[in-house]
């Protein structure tokens, strides 16, 4: 991880833009594919201008169909170039699903490294933008227990730039997952130039001795709020980000439960099956005797999707008062 | 090759009666008048999203009027407002729906437009686009089943769904059955900012019907008349064991995909500009003015009227109470349910 | 559960068979749909004969097209029909991923009722039948994250019979999965007519005290020897049918570990997102003091799926010598 | 409407050389060696699966010769022996697959007849029937996007293949960029158990390229010029920026789908018996002979060749070993990987 001395102060969608933008410039095998990627610059406008830029070729507005969004991305990375696809909304990824799990997850390992697959697939995930039933939707648990995916999901600028990176530059296919309530809601200082952060690596983000909280996401960013919250209360909580659902950091949780002995997940993906219980069950197999208090999951309530009106997308959402209160709770137990 | 149903200049009522030429009318106005009110309501901060059809009227109101009302089934899109409208839905509802209030038949979970009435035949359908045309088939097939001739299924896409697999998939697995179903097209030439032309690489989404060994035709989607002319006859069709047809009613739209868009970025005020000149609202109006059908007392009247009835709806509406939180956990599965917590 | 006098043996193929051939002639809003279901009838020979008893109209041999075989049902069901959906191998459902998860499973939710999805769709999964590739995967922990859908996996005739006939009769979408190396491998008693077993409970298949083995599918029956080899060490073990994945029977395993108080988890299923993370962190949540031992999970290895050549599937499949093994480690914990 | 090319019944060679017909001759003799040979070893329990595809020699045959070697890319599908063997795969690499063997360029992972070798040009692809056609077309982008002129790529599938939405989507983005590919279609009239009219409500699977406004051709498979001639103008026209088109070539599936299959469910031994007779083989031997590009000598030669290379082929896989058990955790990724054990 090479860092320059001037860092710059971004949102998130500004930093998805500049990964993207400087890969352009770098690497003329990477092109950009997608709905309305084009002269709209994307839903979000993170690709606005660089149709004019790179040219239609390098940027690719294509017909709507995700399957083949995905699906001729594959080839292309078959062939060795570098796509990157982006799906519009990530409860819009289903159609591709084929082409994820049963293609690109398994081109290297299906003709044992004759063909490999290194493309990136970007989309906005996440609620609590008024984006009802099907535009809301967390999506990593469904892709997360598939072996030959890369799946992250960073939440600071300076993450998602450096990871982002990473995961155009990998060999292998990645999944790379953006919480649209962060996007413009979240600005932080990010290393001018070109670095990378490695994949597979969790953050702490905060550092604390009486409990530890796993998050990632929007959620993230609330759990370090009620930890501060905590701290005036004289309370220690430490804060790690996953950044990367798979592959998961197990050294950096193991760590830090030798040192707080509790452990809290928080995810606003449902529970059942959620990221959540592969946190639990990995630490119950390898650091049992370390916990001090049964592991605590507080996640998105299990119903289809947060609903359009505010009081149901409210419900579903996790207030950054139900975790102080959970991490309290836990402090406590 | 796609036949096409051409407008005559000359006015061509075909089986419509004035009444139902009025009803036509009426809708494209109710249509227009619903429309603002959901992007004025956007504007005034009082809901998060509306969504217009403006370019569509004349087509849906066609449509629809093509329908059978306690026979046949609806499975709309998005944009689909003046068919729904014209099967039977009420401002009121759209309202509930834009409010997101409780009495919203979705219990306000789902975005506005996202149509549902089983009362009326209107299908649910989700977000995702094309996802609802099989199920617009397995309707179709249920008719079939049980032997309920003369019912049949109205599906409607915009020409960018057509690219997704599952509407080829839909239309090739009605085609082997020759199920009751028409596949109606509105092509406005865009999918939010994506061209017709970087969508597919013919001009005529009716010729895909090549492709599954149906008829295909193309109707101008500014005129109801001829729009109605054209589903109608493939309805009948449908209905009298004829089989699926895809119908494709050119239309424009007028307006940005939603207020989330600003088509700004990819098309000249110009062009559009160019292209209201069309605008089959006013269009209409001279043509049934024209033809001694309408006179402007009756517009007066029904210009008035689409108005207190879009008013008096989002007054009912804005003061209906929004959900319980604790609606959230019901309708997961039929019956009661307990979420792991 | 009415059950009548007269048992039949049957193998798992017959009873699947049976629940089906029984719906048919029960309720004519029940039809047959999937690649060569007619007059083939269905490549393991299941719907053999039907289409000939039925006539075409309720066998329906479909286009080679997954998303409408589920998308064209959901439109059946939402019309009032009862299909039953046949996706030939599970490897091939990622196409009708959206129609299940996206659709299916959402249909009641997104209109609060006004339509609902009374569907089956049934599939045989999992390995060591010479699959290789792509006729052996596991399916469930893709799908058992997605609130609205249930899930059986049922592993004995009897059972089989029981919940394909409470899954035909369900309210909401269920994905039924047969596993095929069980196919004709597993005979057991049936109960002769009409009879369905509640969705949502795990059975105990056999009693124990010192220690709780859940399992499912294959597994479920090598889970059953292992115990039993034990039983002759004079170890005794709690084997518990899963059965039905979603909805989870948590009473019948959290009742068990208070007898036995260790908790070893089988599955064929790639671990990482497994189905036993959810039930180890359903465990540690509920129960954390009642465990003597850290929960164990002995399941399929992380790759993307067992090779043809015999020495890769064998690697992948779990033996019951291993599993024997596992159990007595376990108890001597 | 597609465009038909009739098989004249005058020996027109085209522009094919006495040497590149006697290759396709041979390429479809040891096409039905290695088919038997695959019954046989399974027939004797040495193998758990095999597949053929009689009825498809001369199609393959005379596809594979319109490839170019070192210039085209291939992605085919299982039935492809032909079309593999006529780009440079050999009975070897055909017989490790089948034995799984850790020689097997997938490391004895995919079942047989899932190719994939990159030194030639051959596609990976899975078993999910139509998922690699969006990955031809991603190749033939790539081509384009490098500004490589004169490659292309040629995809083929089954008539079957051709319901999958992932075709329909693979073709449509194709067409809107105007690539250089060629979608091969052989349609053998079954896919497993399903007849083409449960399949689609069309006789000619070519008559789908309306729906991307391309040229649709049908060829007799059976001859092996026809098909040449057929993938060949289409192959050229890709190459020169023609863009995409379909080719169907009409054959026909003597065996069951598989060793796994049993056809005497779902058809008579009488129509095998009957479309035996005009059996692809024995007709191009006789329109060579005719020709005099071969005599009976050749013929004899050819014939002892291919079951010599097949004979070798068999005992030098046979005699290899089979993967390791460590292997299955090679190639998840790049580099090492340690699975959660
Ligand atoms: C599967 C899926 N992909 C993408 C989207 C995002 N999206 C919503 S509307 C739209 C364009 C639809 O265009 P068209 O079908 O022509 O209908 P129109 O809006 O023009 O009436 C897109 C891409 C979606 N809702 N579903
Ligand atoms: C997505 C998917 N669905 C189902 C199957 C099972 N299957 C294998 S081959 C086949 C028939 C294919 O028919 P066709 O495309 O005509 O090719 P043919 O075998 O006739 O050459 C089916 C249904 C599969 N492999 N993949
Ligand atoms: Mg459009
Ligand atoms: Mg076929």
């Amino acid at each position: 991880m090479a860092v320059t001395t001037k860092p710059q102060l971004m949102n998130n969608v500004e930093a998805v833009r500049a990964a993207l933008h400087d890969a352009l410039v770098r690497d003329d095998r990477v092109l950009i594919m997608g709905e309305d990627v084009g002269a709209r610059g994307n839903v979000f406008l993170i690709t606005k201008g660089f149709l004019d830029e790179f040219g239609p070729k390098r940027i690719i507005d294509t017909p709507l169909a995700e399957a083949s969004i995905v699906g001729v991305a594959v080839g292309m990375a078959m062939e060795g170039l570098r796509p990157i696809a982006e799906i519009q909304f990530a409860d819009f990824i289903y159609p591709a699903f084929n082409q994820i799990v049963g293609e690109a997850a398994k081109t290297r390992y299906r003709s044992n490294g004759d063909y490999t697959c290194p493309l990136v697939i970007r989309t906005p995930y996440g609620g609590g933008v008024r984006g009802a039933l099907s535009h809301s939707v967390s999506i990593e648990a469904l892709f997360y227990h598939v072996p030959g995916l890369k799946i992250l999901a960073p939440s600071t600028p300076a993450d998602i730039k450096g990871l982002l990176t990473a995961a155009i530059e990998d060999p292998d296919p990645v999944l790379f997952l953006e919480h649209k309530k962060t996007y413009r809601s979240v600005k932080g200082e990010v290393p001018d130039g070109y670095y990378t952060i490695p994949i597979g690596k969790a953050d702490v983000k905060k550092i604390g001795s009486q409990l530890t909280v796993v998050s990632y996401g929007y959620n993230l960013h609330q759990a370090l709020d009620a930890a501060n919250r905590l701290q005036a209360e004289g309370l220690s909580v430490e804060v790690i980000d996953l950044r990367s659902i798979r592959p998961m950091d197990r050294t950096t949780i193991l760590e830090s439960l030798k040192k707080t002995r509790k452990l809290l997940i928080i995810h606003e993906d449902n529970k059942f099956g959620g990221i959540g219980a592969e946190i639990s069950a990995m630490v119950v197999e390898e650091a049992f005797f370390d916990l001090d208090a049964p592991i605590r999951r507080l996640c998105g309530p299990d119903v289809p999707a947060m609903g359009y009106a505010h009081p149901l997308e409210e419900e579903f959402m996790i207030s950054t008062d139900r975790m102080a209160q959970a991490m309290r709770e836990l402090i406590a137990f | 090759m796609a036949k096409t149903i051409t407008t005559s200049r000359e006015f061509d009522r075909h089986d419509l009666s004035d009444d139902q030429l009025r009803a036509m009318l009426r809708n494209m106005l109710l249509q227009r008048q619903l429309d603002n009110r959901g992007f004025q309501l956007n504007r005034q901060g009082k809901i998060p999203f509306a969504l217009g059809s403006e370019g569509h009227e004349a087509a849906q109101a066609g449509a629809a009027m093509a329908f059978q009302r306690g026979k046949d089934v609806l499975s709309p899109y998005y944009r689909d407002l003046g068919l729904v409208l014209g099967v039977g839905y009420t401002p009121l509802e759209m309202l509930e729906s834009m409010f997101a209030r409780t009495s919203d038949r979705s219990l306000g979970r789902q975005f506005p437009n996202h149509y549902t009435n089983r009362s009326i035949g209107v299908l649910s359908f989700s977000s995702i686009i094309a996802a609802h045309c099989t199920h617009a088939v397995g309707v179709a097939y249920a008719f079939v089943y049980r032997g309920e001739t003369g019912r049949a299924v109205l599906c409607s896409t915009g020409e960018g769904a057509t690219s997704e697999g599952e509407w080829h998939e839909a239309v090739n697995f009605a085609s082997v059955h020759a199920l009751p179903i028409v596949f109606f097209v509105e092509n406005n030439e865009w999918a939010i900012s994506t061209p017709q032309s970087q969508q597919m690489a013919i001009r005529n989404v009716a010729d895909k019907a090549a492709s599954y060994g149906i008829p295909g035709t193309v109707c101008n989607g500014f005129d109801p008349i001829s729009t109605y002319a054209a589903v109608k006859a493939a309805l009948d069709r449908a209905r009298t064991g004829g089989g699926p047809s895809i119908v494709e009613a050119k239309v424009y739209r007028f307006l940005s995909h939603s207020t989330d868009d600003d088509d700004r970025t990819y098309r000249s005020r110009e062009i559009i500009e160019e292209r209201r000149k069309d605008d089959p609202v006013p269009r209409f109006e001279r043509v049934l003015a024209d033809a001694g059908i309408v006179d402007e007392a009756t517009l007066r009247t029904m210009r008035a009227e689409v108005l207190r009835e879009t008013n008096e709806a989002t007054d009912t509406a804005e003061a209906a109470p929004l959900p319980n939180a604790e609606t959230l956990y019901q309708n997961v599965y039929e019956g009661p349910y307990e979420p792991w917590l």
